[in-house]
């Protein structure tokens, strides 16, 4: 029996600039006696339709729904934390996870909590309905319940224990088995009036406007939970907008980079905001240079690695993250805990370098200046990807390399580059998923079909890398794990087949008067059930 | 009395200059030309603003203006000089304006010169057609066609005149329709000229006035609708467009307010101009007959 | 010896710089009696509107506006007024009668309406008087069933009837002076005479003064106490309507009287000999009326039933009628600009209805057609030169013989070649017909149909191109088919005369015969109408300058 | 008018416009499928990821795998039941979210078109007759510098001056969620929540109205009748009310009628940028979504009030222009 002790990110961010900022979040406010009552109102820049986590994996969704579902196992600060579970083991042999479910918590329609509906929703939906869970639990078999209170998942293939607990967050939200089953389980009335277990109850939901949630007096936490009376999700698309209602004071707190990033900056300078990354350490995600390997020039390693030196990382993260990031190092991110090595090949700014490794390589300058053509495809979301794009064709220009960019919108992207392969280069905002096994290595792992999205469509196959990925994921010891994660990044970063260039986390810009906020590794996430709200 | 009729009259000066001096009474329709003008020399020397690349790092990024000569009008996120991109920017809403206002305008009078002609059930067909590009919100047809077609400039220009054809077709139908049964028509159908001839030697240049006057609204409409795509993030980031710079200059709108700003007004003066034009020509090329 | 209503002295109007002239009108001076009707005669451009205008102070200020002189109306200067009391004299004292009966009322209100609108704003009649005075008003204009006229929209009523509104509104106030600016000219001759009756008879009964203004000599004859003809805005000629138009003294009186065609029809001449050029056989048009989308269907209607006829070389043949008898109909049909239902059109031996449009394109060359509107009719984009050599050019000749070709045949129409270079806007009303003849004789045609050609010119342009055009055809052995509402026009040129109505032919003949002894009362009726029939315009042309 | 007449009127229009309707129906459908990438790639973009069974599984569930013209035939053969299908975006019914957007849509249009409508032909009536005046210049150079300011950008504007400088009226959204106002407090929060998207939508289309007015106005005025009346001795304010204001409105009513769906596609921007819940942003979301039933919902729905306000328009023409009938 492993029992799992490790702190997942408790590594703090060093590089926080706001750092003033958010020392006022453990400063005098803290101190502050919590007070009952209030509406939280919270902004989402793009509509979540859905309200089922266990159907729509997505932090969008999380957002939301974290607040009235509640995963078995949430993640604190000091490493994962029992929500619906309170502890969890596995056989040594990795078939086999025990979890004890907590007793005495009911959902909102006064029906009890038991193992069934943790079975019926592994089997049901996290199993073949929900997006990426599907591959994390390809080889689940069946989940035994033992007594209304221990579930047993059983695996065909082992299954890490790490992985599991690492997964459930965001993988595990458990669904009332009396409202779902015999249901058509896509169409059910209760993917968008959510009932859950949580300290919020769902109450409206107003299309293209805002979603309630109330408070729950029977939450199982005790009587004092939770501070707040009401949260009101409001869909604000346009950003300056948003920002425009956070200054006007009609939005209490705005995550995942929901205004632009001179906003975010303003705000930072500004009394009664706080403004930070933290909160997001379980959202970090990459800025990406992506290659179409079957374009003979990109498939050049001499290439790539002079495109890799023709860009200015750290000028990249000035202007366009605004500090907010810093220098990507593989496919696993600083945030990665264990998994993350700094110990890789690095591709220093160095555009004379650049130049005579294309010339070496094989493309001399034109008549005009110019090498070759790229046609590249920009991910359509959020204002990095748009502005990374254009910092890459403006970069790539200085070393002779003339990039187009075909602006998509998301459908158009993702046919274009995973399924057409319609493109030279591309470049995405793509998150780490706390553990690389279900996130990032779908990037080198070769042998996903054509039309999978953010999986590796880019033509480059290593049976090197496909190994080392496998016996990762299969891996049980967690030192071994890490250190074959480490080879993985070593690797990725020397054939550089995707270029991951920037890592940032999510930011946030939040009124004072909320307190308790970003206090937990995923918090835009968590259930919220001791935020409070300053008259 | 034969020699008084055979008396000609002055002759009368050509009808440009005519043209011209009708317009130019109209003090508004002259301060269009001016800005007019501008655009043009905007857009004529551009090149010489900036010869490389109106994308390239030209300094710091977000350098407010005239705090540096090398680039008067400061630079964006990405330390793009505004100037340049405002003059290139010029060539680039040109160039949709006029592209845009042709295409549609050709559709536009193939489309009402046929119907009107020939009216009947090429008519009724050609109308039902016009009708339902007009029942359909014109911009979400916009952004229909751009997601079909992709961003490109070409692409945006072609999707704008798919978008606007439909009220130059319905103006040339119905001068059609009208000039359709003047005598002069008649006259020359008498004299044994074809269909064809009628329709674009004879009707058509008759026709064209109304049609040229609403050129000028189109021109200003696609450079609305260019903006108004590059603000939802659909323009063609490839060249510097007005619009591209508004949409991206927003997101800094509350800092550096300029980055938006002046491309905005610079849109506001375009289409000012090519409304105050279209007043003028419309003043010009019909003039209200006082009675005598 | 009374005061007059209306005394005009010195009257001076100003044109806005540019113009053609400095003075529209170049003092005037003109007075009108109590029971008194005034002729204002001249042509058009003589500036006898603006009179109106200047009297009304209505002018389109500031562009055109009085530079001088006075206008005393029962002695009190008008120009002195305030715009406030002119307001108040308007529709009350003076009180005006335009041309276009269709265009003058306001399409939205009713006729009773606008009738009311001139008694509540000059009497403080009540609601039920005001009504009752309106009804007793179109019984006077001898509107039958005024009642359901009240409530009538100027379109549901004819031409003459929303006249006789006009008339009825302008007399809402029993004023001193009218002022009737062309008032008949838009009417068909039946109409018109019987307008004319009724301003005469109101005009007894009331005995207001009133200034007529007019360019039919016609129309004078019928009605004129007094004439005053003005000339390019002089006054050349005033005196009793018996001096002036009996004994005109002014050349330019002179030359105007001397324009207007004799009702005398020429000399029969005999074409029994002459080979068939036209032969109409059974034609029929009815308009299906398809109506538009709002409307929905209307009743069809038949504009040319069974129509036959046929024109010999070198005769011409009057087709005669008012508006809506078909007349133009025909002219269209005949050329086939116009399908017809039925019937057949025969040029020269070949039925123009059977031709395929390819075959049809190369008969056109020989049967072309003059047009009403001179203006309408010619391309205004093209220069006169193309617009005569473009018929040749179409069937195949040298564009440069085709326009050597051209200038030939202005001169033959009297035009100095050096209009070949010019747009057609640079002319006058009578030098457009002339090109749009020379177009037509361009193809060299067999047949010339002529429609209306010179209803919207002058009388003394008009005279010049009637003449022009027997010269040709007696020098071109052309055959004419001559469509006209004007029975003096028809008597001077035609040799057999066509008399339509709703359609159908009512009677037919050798002009002369015809004019001597109408058979069928529709023709003694027009002929009755003519105005100033009774007048026989003195033999002025061989004296004219 | 009696309402027979109105009716088989109505009835002749609904049989026109069937036509232009299946045109509009099939043609969009046909387009829509030429994009690239459909609504699953677009549900998947969304959720951050899914491997390629779950797709292909939510494509054969959407009935996505199927021939374009299985598709079309299936989507029209519940068109003509009035069954708008699914969205699969929404997870709900189609006609179910078209109706809560309807509301809002009516509301903005409705009041923006009403008030340029209204503003723009008083505006316009006065530059007429005070022509070439400074009050026309005025108000005709303030119209056209409306008409060439982008929507967004004067949208942008007015937030930064009444929201966040003054402090006026609300940034974003159709009322105030949190403070759960009832009867005329609501009403009043909507009203304040819906003045600057109103504003801003209302004075691009203000010029429009205004200078068609103005043109229509200063042509009226030259006409025969008017002089007519002049001569009656009717005063200048008579003249305009009675005799020039109702014959020069009837080009600007057409107008009104060919705007509406114009004036939706406007919309688009305006409630991006102020959060509102319409059609025209839930049309922009459901192109980028690939939400085929959606659009054709919304596409159809927008026929749909197109032809009722054509019709609408044609009876307020009818009523206005008395030489018109209905038949």
């Amino acid at each position: 029996m492993i029992t799992t002790s490790r702190s997942a990110c408790g590594s703090a961010w060093g590089w926080l600039l706001a750092g003033a900022a958010v020392s006022a979040l453990a400063g005098p406010a803290a101190a502050q006696e919590p007070r009952h009552g209030g509406t939280a109102i919270i902004h989402m820049p793009s509509e979540q339709r859905i309200l089922n986590p266990a159907l729509r994996a997505s932090t969008g969704v999380y957002n939301i729904t974290g607040k009235i579902m509640e995963p078995l196992i949430d993640k604190s600060y000091d490493g994962p934390v029992g929500v619906l579970a309170t502890d969890w083991s596995s056989t040594d042999d990795g078939l086999h996870i025990t979890v004890n479910l907590r007793e005495g918590v009911n959902w909102h329609d006064g029906e009890p909590f038991t193992c069934d509906d943790v079975a019926f929703s592994a089997m049901e939906l996290w199993k073949p309905l929900l997006n990426y869970s599907s591959t994390l639990q390809q080889y689940l078999e069946s989940v035994d319940c033992t007594d209304p209170h221990t579930a047993v998942f059983n695996y065909s293939q082992p299954m890490p224990l790490d992985l599991f607990v690492a997964a459930m967050p965001d993988l595990g939200h458990p669904v009332p088995k009396h409202l779902y089953e015999g249901t058509d389980i896509m169409r059910n009335e209760h993917n968008t009036a959510p009932v859950g277990t949580g300290p919020f109850k769902f109450v409206e939901y107003k299309r293209g406007q805002y979603v309630i949630a109330g408070r729950n007096d029977d939450y199982w936490r005790g009587k004092e939970y939770p501070y707040l009376d009401r949260i009101v999700w409001r869909f604000i698309p346009d950003k300056s907008a948003a920002a425009a209602a956070i200054e006007a004071g009609e939005i209490h707190e705005s995550g995942f980079n929901g205004v632009s990033m001179a906003d975010i900056e303003r705000f930072s300078k500004m009394d009664g905001f706080d403004v930070g990354t933290q909160g997001y350490e379980n959202n970090v995600a990459h800025s990406t240079v992506e290659f179409n390997h079957r374009n003979p020039i990109l498939a050049d390693l001499k290439v790539r690695q002079a495109i890799y030196h023709g860009l200015d990382i750290d000028y990249a993260i000035k202007t366009i993250m605004r500090g907010y990031a810093k220098p990507g190092r593989g496919p696993i991110p600083s945030a990665g805990g264990a998994n993350y090595t700094d110990d890789v090949t690095t591709y220093a700014y160095d555009p004379e370098l650049a130049k005579k490794m294309l010339d070496e390589a094989g493309h001399p300058e034109g008549p005009d200046g110019i090498r070759f053509k790229l046609r590249h495809r920009p991910a359509p979301w959020g204002e990095y990807t748009q502005l990374w794009a254009e910092y890459f064709a403006q970069a790539m220009k200085e070393i002779g390399i003339e990039v187009e960019i075909l602006t998509n919108d998301a459908p158009g992207f993702l046919n274009g580059v995973y399924r057409d392969h319609d493109f030279d280069t591309a470049n995405g905002w793509h998150q780490f998923r706390s553990d690389p096994a279900v996130s990032t290595m779908v990037w080198l792992r070769s042998g996903s079909p054509a039309g999978t999205p953010w999986s590796n469509q880019f033509g480059w196959q290593s049976d090197e890398m496909d190994r080392m990925i496998d016996e990762a994921q299969a891996e049980l010891d967690p030192d071994q794990r890490a250190a074959d994660y480490h080879a993985i990044q070593k690797l990725a970063m020397e054939e550089i087949p995707v270029i991951f260039a920037i890592e940032h986390p999510f930011i946030s810009v939040t009124s004072q008067k909320l307190h308790n906020h970003h206090n937990t590794p995923r918090w835009n996430s968590s259930s919220w059930y001791d935020l409070w709200l300053e008259k | 009395m034969t020699a008084a009729t055979t008396d000609l009259p002055r002759a009368e000066a050509a009808p440009a200059v005519a043209l011209w001096r009708r317009f130019a009474r109209n003090r508004a329709a002259l301060l269009g030309l001016v800005l007019f003008g501008a655009v043009l020399v905007m857009a004529a020397t551009a090149g010489l603003i900036e010869p490389t690349d109106p994308l390239r790092r030209a300094g710091d990024p977000l350098t407010k203006p005239f705090t540096d000569w090398a680039v008067p009008l400061g630079t964006d996120q990405l330390g793009r000089d505004i100037l340049a991109q405002l003059f290139h920017g010029a060539r680039i809403s040109l160039l949709v304006g006029v592209l845009a206002t042709l295409l549609s305008i050709a559709i536009g009078v193939v489309v009402g010169a046929l119907a009107g002609f020939f009216g009947g059930w090429v008519d009724d067909v050609l109308m039902r057609v016009t009708e339902a590009f007009q029942t359909i919100p014109n911009f979400v047809l916009l952004l229909a066609l751009v997601a079909i077609l992709g961003s490109s400039i070409e692409y945006i220009t072609l999707a704008i005149a798919i978008v606007s054809w439909t009220a130059p077709a319905r103006m040339v139908r119905a001068e059609f329709l009208s000039l359709r049964s003047r005598e002069f028509v008649d006259a020359a159908r008498n004299l044994g000229v074809s269909n064809g001839a009628l329709i674009f030697r004879e009707i058509l240049p008759n026709a064209l006035p109304p049609v040229i006057v609403y050129a000028s609204v189109i021109m200003a409409l696609s450079i609305l609708l260019e903006s108004a795509l590059a603000f939802l993030g659909l323009g063609d980031p490839n060249h510097a467009s007005w619009g591209n710079m508004i949409g991206q200059g927003r997101a800094v709108l509350r800092t550096d307010w300029y980055c938006a700003v002046i491309p905005g007004i610079a849109i506001v003066l375009t289409v000012l101009s090519f409304s105050l034009l279209g007043e003028g020509l419309n003043d010009a090329l019909n003039p209200r007959q006082k009675k005598q | 010896m009374t005061d007059p209503v209306l005394d005009i002295r010195d009257l001076k109007i100003a044109l806005p710089k540019g113009s053609d002239r400095p003075f529209a009108l170049d003092g005037l001076n003109l007075s009108v009696n109590p029971g008194e009707i005034v002729c204002l005669v001249g042509e058009s451009g003589s500036g006898k509107s603006l009179t109106a205008g200047a009297i009304m102070r209505l002018l389109p200020e500031p562009h055109v506006r009085v530079a001088e002189g006075s206008i005393r109306f029962e002695g009190q200067d008008l120009l002195a007024l305030s715009e406030r009391e002119m307001k108040q004299i308007r529709g009350d004292r003076i009180a005006q009668i335009f041309q276009e009966p269709m265009t003058a009322l306001n399409p939205q209100k009713t006729v009773g309406w606008q009738i009311d609108e001139v008694l509540r704003l000059h009497t403080g009649l009540g609601r039920k008087a005001r009504r009752a005075r309106v009804l007793e008003l179109l019984d006077l204009v001898h509107i039958p069933d005024p009642r359901s006229v009240y409530h009538a929209y100027p379109h549901q009523v004819s031409g003459g009837q929303r006249q006789r509104v006009m008339i009825a509104m302008a007399l809402a106030c029993e004023p001193k002076l009218i002022i009737a600016d062309e008032p008949t000219t838009a009417l068909d001759v039946t109409t018109q005479l019987q307008i004319l009756k009724l301003i005469r008879e109101l005009q007894e009964k009331e005995g207001a003064g009133i200034l007529f203004i007019t360019h039919d000599f016609g129309v004078v004859a019928e009605i004129a106490d007094r004439v005053v003809v003005l000339s390019k805005g002089e006054m050349v000629e005033q005196g009793t309507a018996a001096e002036v138009l009996n004994r005109p003294k002014h050349p330019y009186t002179r030359a105007l009287i001397g324009a207007i065609p004799a009702l005398v029809p020429p000399r029969p001449r005999d074409f029994r000999d002459a080979p068939v050029v036209l032969r109409a056989e059974g034609l029929v048009k009815t308009f299906a009326a398809r109506g538009s989308l709002i409307s929905g269907k209307r009743a069809p209607v038949t504009a040319v039933d069974n129509l036959s006829f046929t024109l010999r070389r070198g005769e011409t043949l009057g087709v005669v009628g008012e508006s809506g008898s078909g007349k133009t109909t025909v002219s269209r049909i005949v050329t086939r600009l116009l399908e017809s239902d039925c019937g057949a059109v025969e040029v020269d031996g070949t039925d123009l209805l059977a031709c395929s449009p390819r075959e049809l394109r190369e008969m056109r060359r020989h049967i072309q057609m003059v047009f009403q509107d001179p203006m309408a009719s010619l391309n205004p984009r093209k220069r006169v030169e193309d617009l005569i050599a473009q018929g040749p050019i179409v069937h195949g000749a040298d564009p440069k013989a085709a326009r050597a070709r051209a200038r030939e045949l202005l001169e033959l129409v009297e035009l100095s070649p050096a209009a070949a270079t010019r747009y057609p806007h640079e002319f006058s009303g009578g030098q457009r017909q002339r090109i749009g003849i020379a177009r037509a004789l361009a193809m060299e045609p067999k047949v010339i149909v002529a429609d209306e050609p010179v209803s919207a010119l002058d009388v003394s342009v008009q005279a010049q191109v009637l003449k022009l055009l027997a010269d040709l055809r007696d020098r071109l052995d052309l055959s004419v088919l001559f469509v006209t509402h004007d029975l003096r026009v028809a008597a001077q040129l035609c040799d057999r005369v066509i008399v339509m109505q709703k359609g159908r032919i009512v009677e037919t003949g050798v002009t002369a015969e015809l004019f001597a002894a109408p058979s069928h009362p529709y023709t003694q009726q027009l002929l009755a109408s003519i105005p100033g029939r009774g007048w026989t315009p003195p033999d002025l042309a061989t004296d004219a300058a | 008018m009696q309402l027979t007449q109105v009716l088989t009127y109505a009835l002749r229009r609904l049989l026109q416009a069937v036509p232009v309707v299946i045109l509009i129906m099939v043609g969009t459908f046909l387009l829509l499928k030429l994009a690239p990438g459909d609504t699953v790639d677009a549900l998947v973009g969304d959720m951050g990821g899914a491997d390629a069974a779950y797709i292909a599984r939510l494509r054969a569930e959407y009935g996505l795998d199927q021939p374009v013209w299985v598709q079309l035939g299936r989507y029209m053969a519940k068109l003509i039941q009035f069954d708008f299908g699914w969205s699969f975006v929404y997870e709900q019914p189609v006609a179910a979210i078209l109706w809560e957007r309807l509301g809002t849509t009516l509301m903005l249009m409705g009041t923006s078109l009403s008030l340029a409508f209204s503003i723009g032909v008083g505006l316009g009536a006065i530059a007429a007759r005070r022509a070439y005046s400074l009050t026309d210049n005025a108000i005709s150079t303030l119209g056209l510098i409306f008409y060439a300011t982008p929507s967004f950008f004067l949208s942008l504007m007015m937030i930064l001056l009444f929201s966040v400088k003054l402090g006026w009226l609300p940034v974003s959204g159709l009322s105030d969620v949190a403070a759960f106002y009832t009867g005329w407090d609501h009403v009043i929060d909507v009203v304040l929540h819906l003045i600057m998207p109103t504003a801003a939508l209302s004075l691009i289309y203000l010029s429009f109205y205004l200078r068609l007015m103005r043109a229509s106005v200063l042509e009226v005025a030259d006409l025969d009748f008017v002089r007519t009346a002049r001569a009656k001795g009717a005063g200048e304010t008579r003249l305009m009310i009675h005799h020039i204001m109702r014959n020069a409105l009837l080009p600007v009513v057409t107008l009104l009628g060919l705007q509406f769906s114009t004036v939706l596609g406007g919309s688009v921007v305006v409630e991006t940028i102020f959060a509102l819940p319409g059609l025209g942003q839930l049309a922009y979301q459901s192109v980028i979504q690939r939400d085929m039933n959606m659009l054709m919902g919304i596409i159809f729905l927008c026929a749909i009030i197109v032809v009722i306000v054509n019709f609408l328009t044609d009876l307020l023409y009818a009523r206005l222009d008395s030489r018109i009938a209905l038949k």
